[in-house]
């Protein structure tokens, strides 16, 4: 079966996000004054074949560890997981 | 005082702040008492070996720092010279290699907005930077990674401010393995009468903190930086900074328009050890004190502590001392390019270190004790001693024909072509780059005069592990070189010691012995130093780093049109070799690849002749004589004939009979293609000049040969040699390119 | 005959398109992104740079500058706008040109030599070059890789709006040497009524030989010579 | 009110992302060979202070529009919309 697996990886709490305060900046400066704080990361959408949810998602998770997010300044999670198709693409 | 006292730090509270025992009775003793946690901390910082030198500086001082063109020697920000039309180079060279070693990205940025800040602190405006690089065997996935890291972060924060990266240098060796080397210099430009210091004066003088919030970014990373990287380190690891280019280039901007304003009293960028460090180096220069106000400083975060405001190493920021009534005024200018600033600390008459939280006071120390009482440390031991050099003769491995040694060095990660990384550079930016990256130095021209800087940044580290006095020799004499061989010349250097734990005696010595070589080369040469930067404990694991000396030089050309470049210019020019002829392979790139090993006395080293061929250089460049003049360095005389070739998309034809009449040639052929002798340069030249140069040559006694001429699309060597330029274009240009 | 130079945070190549219109003997005056005041030039120029560290999408935040609603008035009235690097990306941004840059095909930043194609004269910008000329302006980007659908491509093709096209120095296609993955090679467009330009090389870097090449000079001398000849002061009159 | 909300801006489908597909190359060469498909997108976590979740929705796809996406090649769409805390930060 294929599945789209949502993949967010976004910089730990502590670190300093440059990209994030300019964008916060700009909207103040667009009226949206309600604005608190903004934080940029990454968002993956990924298609694997797999059997199930399960088994992608340890997969996926592994994928997160060895690639997707930088571990030394960046924490990812999955989101959802849904189910593409039962024949490969 | 309201903080705690420590009834006695337990070795757990001093493993925290680095500080050994001893360090600790000292510091008892010194104060006359115990100090807090929040003062012990800040002592841990500044008495790191990052921050105070307590290894090196008994050392450095021996190094010549004077000359008439000296503005402004070791001691501030960064050495300043006097390059004519009341205009001053100011630079300085920096490392920042365990930071890149844990996230090569961001380490090697911070690292380049640490060294622009160091010279924009000056009021200089940053002309361009170079970087020097070292890692282990390129063909290792992790290094691979290292290295692609390391590029994308130089260029990242480079590229995004706007000053160039001209030049610098690459090698891997497995001496890198675990533990790259990442050093970056910056040149900048400065009236002379703009020149800003970093001394604070006048008491009830305020300080402006500007730039960005303060946040727990890099807390500790002056001690990190000088403790060995362990299994720990990864838990360390929520110091990585992230760099803000962008911020860096208002406040750049936003800095340089108030160089040499009367209202700037001082002006100090925050480096290792954050507020810590920056204000108590701006007190201690001045001989006054200063209390500082951390609930005044602005928060990236909630809830930090004293301690993390103190010591956090959050980049892009600066300090700006001036009066009270200057202030406001001054906050404008910051606030026209949307910085913040807060008034954070006050100048003091008598030399304490003060911090208050509120009013709550949480620190007072002697300045003294703080900046200048870390015990400094001898050697470990007495010098090792060393067995005599390896014969590097007949061990050889592989018997390649010339040819296919041409080729296989060519095509080495060492000796290919550095395009792939310097083409991810912004080597433009500022109109000002005559000379690009690809030659021999970098040649940048001084905006409103017909003068230009040659730049270049040298270290082979494997002349430096044979021998750690003359490889660093030898490393002033090629960044030296280097400059020479664009017509420019030398005028002041700045130097970065990378070494591993100078707590083993070998290191140690080796750390002496190499300062004892870049002061004699110096002084030979007659060239001062005016910076530079030290890295100790590139020891992870045990492994540490061979001991690698690199050299940052600058050097001046009255009129840059009167350049001269590396690349071959016109069929039918005549090739010459001046400088000695030898065979030796001890240290050779060829040995590297050949035989395996790094074996033998490193090249040898007449530093005399080395002075009288950079006169001949820059006489016959100067008169107009010369079509190329490229220096022969790593792989020796057939690598540079190839480079000047594939530089000037022209082939030469050349012969070696003569070179092999020489006496006692151990290794023939190899040892004078691929021999690395120091003190030579590959010249080109139209017939017509021939006579003339013979005299020059004469008159500075270099020795002078010919070699062949220029022209075709091939390169030749009579009897060993004969490749076309396609083929050699192609494997020197994929020599760093990945292979999948 | 004054050029405009736009100065936003982060700009970078706004004192080299100075020091190349000197060079050319013509006017500047530096235009403050807080400023709404072009200061009657005849031609405003957005030089290269990371305008707000061009975080989030390059350009993305500098087309609300104050500044830039002067500038798109200007260019509406027919006034000479020319995007250069960054200030293409800025264009792009704010719909003064159509399409979009985004990341380098490589994924990494570029700079070197480039080689471009005239495509047409029938520009202010170009008015001094014939078609088919090669230009070497060097580019110096990240986010080069131009993208439109189809459709805009189509018409600006049709409307010979391509102004530049990335080729080999012999004037031959690119192919896989493009220095960032365009589609069709595109380097600079013109606007539909042929006043703004945005291009990704830097003509102010190719402004005197002993930089490497001054094919750049070209461009500028275009400018001076059509705003002269339609002596296009009514335009900036305006303000 | 404060209110955490997710934003996510990805190019849209016709649009090619070489960023996509070098991510798929790199897990394929650490062996996730059942990776069919990656497209790289971003996703932005904003505070912001609103009365309640419908306005707060209608503010940031004001953002979205304006700043946030490049309405040429992106798309965008809100993710979880979450309460904070009940009083300015
Ligand atoms: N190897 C060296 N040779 C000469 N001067 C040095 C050397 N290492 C450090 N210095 C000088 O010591 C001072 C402190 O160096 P450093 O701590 O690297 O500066 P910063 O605090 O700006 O990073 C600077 O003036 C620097 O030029
Ligand atoms: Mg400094």
């Amino acid at each position: 079966m294929t599945f789209a697996v949502e993949v967010v990886v976004a910089l730990k709490p502590v670190v300093n996000d440059p990209q994030g305060l300019v964008v916060r900046d700009g909207l103040h400066r667009l009226g949206f004054s309600g604005v608190r704080a903004v934080r940029v990361g990454k968002h993956l959408e990924l298609e694997i074949e797999g059997d199930d949810e399960t088994s992608v998602r340890a997969l996926v998770e592994a994928m997160c560890e060895q690639l997707l997010r930088n571990t030394v300044i960046e924490d990812s999670r999955i989101g959802s997981i849904r189910v593409l198709s039962d024949t490969p693409l | 005082m309201t903080s705690v006292q420590l009834a006695g730090a337990s070795d757990q509270d001093l493993a925290e702040v680095a500080l050994t025992r001893a360090e600790y009775v000292h510091l008892v003793e010194s104060l006359g008492r115990e100090p807090n946690r929040l003062e012990l901390g800040i002592v841990g910082a500044l008495w790191s070996e990052h921050c105070s030198y307590k290894t090196s500086k008994p050392l450095l001082g021996t190094l010549p720092t004077k000359g008439p063109r000296v503005l402004q020697g070791p001691g501030e920000n960064a050495g300043a010279v006097d390059i004519g039309d009341g205009l001053a180079c100011v630079f300085k060279i920096e490392s920042h290699n365990h930071p890149s070693a844990i996230e090569p990205y961001q380490g090697a940025a911070t690292g380049v907005g640490g060294i622009l800040r160091d010279i924009f602190t000056m009021g200089a405006r940053p002309l361009a930077l170079l970087d020097s690089l070292r890692f282990g065997p390129l063909d290792e996935l992790h290094q691979r990674h290292l290295f692609d890291g390391v590029v994308a972060g130089i260029g990242g924060y480079g590229n995004c401010i706007g000053v160039p990266t001209v030049g610098g240098e690459l090698y891997f060796d497995e001496s890198y393995r675990t533990n790259c080397l990442v050093n970056a210099m910056c040149v900048g430009i400065v009236e002379q009468g703009r020149l800003t210091r970093a001394t604070a004066s006048g008491p009830g003088n305020l300080v402006l903190l500007v730039g960005a919030d303060t946040g727990r970014d890099g807390i500790h990373g002056a001690s990190f930086a000088s403790v060995v990287l362990d299994a720990g380190s990864a838990a360390r690891r929520p110091a990585v900074q992230v760099g803000n280019p962008f911020l860096e280039k208002c406040l750049m901007e936003a800095c340089l328009e108030l160089a040499g304003d009367p209202r700037v009293i001082a002006m100090q960028d925050l480096g290792a050890a954050g507020l810590c460090g920056s204000t108590a180096e701006l007190a201690h220069r001045g001989g006054c004190g200063i209390e500082v106000d951390v609930s005044r400083a602005s928060r990236r975060e909630t809830g930090m502590t004293p301690y993390e405001v103190m010591l956090s190493e959050s980049q892009e920021r600066m300090l700006i001392v001036a009066k009270p009534s200057d202030v406001p005024s001054l906050q404008e200018v910051f606030e026209r390019w949307d910085l913040h600033s807060d008034v954070v600390a006050v100048i003091l008459a008598e030399e304490r270190f003060v911090v208050r939280d509120g009013a709550d006071h949480v620190c007072d120390l002697p300045l003294d004790v703080l900046v200048d009482g870390a015990p400094l440390r001898g050697a470990p031991g007495s010098r090792p001693h060393r067995a005599a050099p390896l014969d590097a003769t007949n061990r050889r491995r592989r018997s390649w024909t010339s040819e296919e040694a041409l080729l296989r060095l060519l095509g080495s990660p060492n000796l290919g072509s550095r395009a792939p990384v310097y083409r991810r550079y912004d080597q433009q930016v500022g109109d000002a780059t005559v000379i690009l990256p690809g030659g021999d130095a970098a040649l940048v021209r001084v905006e409103g005069t017909s003068r230009g800087l040659g730049l270049a940044t040298d270290g082979n580290s494997r002349y430096a592990a044979l021998d750690a006095r003359q490889g660093a020799m030898i490393a002033v004499c090629e960044a030296a070189r280097n400059v020479v061989a664009t017509g420019a010349k030398p005028a002041a250097v700045t130097n970065c010691l990378n070494f591993a734990n100078p707590e083993h005696a070998v290191v140690w010595w080796d750390l002496h012995d190499a300062i004892e070589g870049i002061g004699d080369a110096c002084r030979a040469l007659d060239i001062p130093v005016v910076s530079g930067n030290v890295s100790l404990y590139n020891d992870t694991g045990g492994t540490g780093i061979d001991p690698t000396v690199v050299i940052g030089m600058v050097g001046v050309i009255d009129d840059v049109k009167g350049r001269c470049t590396a690349g071959f210019r016109d069929v039918g020019d005549s090739v010459a070799l001046i400088g000695p002829v030898d065979s030796e392979l001890g240290g050779s790139e060829y040995q590297r690849i050949a035989d395996g090993v790094n074996a033998g006395p490193p090249p040898h080293l007449d530093i005399d002749l080395e002075r009288r061929v950079h006169g001949f250089i820059l006489e016959a460049i100067a008169a107009g004589l010369l079509h190329s003049a490229h220096d022969c360095a790593e792989g020796g005389i057939a690598i540079a004939i190839a480079e000047s070739c594939l530089l000037g998309d022209i082939g030469a034809r050349v012969t070696i009979d003569e070179l092999e009449q020489g006496e006692g040639l151990i290794n023939g052929e190899a040892g004078i293609l691929f021999g690395e002798s120091q003190s030579r340069f590959v010249i080109s030249f139209a017939r017509e000049a021939l006579v003339r140069l013979h005299e020059l040559a004469a008159r500075h006694s270099v020795p002078f040969r010919g070699l062949g001429s220029v022209g075709g699309e091939r390169f030749s060597v009579t009897g060993c040699i004969d490749v076309s330029l396609a083929d050699v274009r192609r494997v020197h240009e994929g020599a760093l390119i990945e292979r999948e | 005959m004054r050029f405009g130079i736009a100065v936003f945070p982060g700009t970078w190549s706004d004192r080299d398109c100075r020091h190349a219109v000197e060079l050319a003997g013509h006017e500047t005056v530096m235009l403050w992104h807080k400023d709404r005041d072009l200061q009657d030039a005849d031609c405003v120029i957005l030089p290269g740079g990371f305008a707000y560290g061009d975080y989030l999408r390059a350009g993305a935040v500098a087309r609300f500058a104050p500044l830039m609603e002067s500038v798109t008035e200007f260019a509406n009235a027919g006034g000479l706008v020319w995007g250069i690097c960054n200030g293409f990306q800025i264009l792009c941004e704010a719909h003064l040109l159509p399409g979009a840059l985004t990341r380098n095909g490589s994924l990494q930043y570029r700079c070197a030599p480039t080689w471009l194609r005239v495509e047409t004269v029938d520009t202010a910008f170009t008015s001094g070059c014939a078609a088919g000329d090669v230009l070497e302006i060097p580019v110096s980007h990240g986010e080069g890789r131009y993208v439109a659908d189809e459709a805009t491509l189509e018409m600006l093709e049709r409307d010979q709006r391509v102004a530049f096209r990335y080729v080999r120095r012999d004037g031959s296609g690119v192919v896989e040497e493009s220095p960032n993955g365009s589609m069709r090679d595109i380097a600079g467009i013109v606007n539909e009524a042929r006043n703004v330009l945005g291009m990704m090389p830097h003509p102010e870097r190719a402004c005197e030989p002993l930089l490497g090449s001054s094919d750049g000079m070209r461009l500028f001398d275009s400018v001076a010579k059509s705003i002269s000849g339609s002596g296009a002061m009514p335009v900036g009159a305006a303000w």
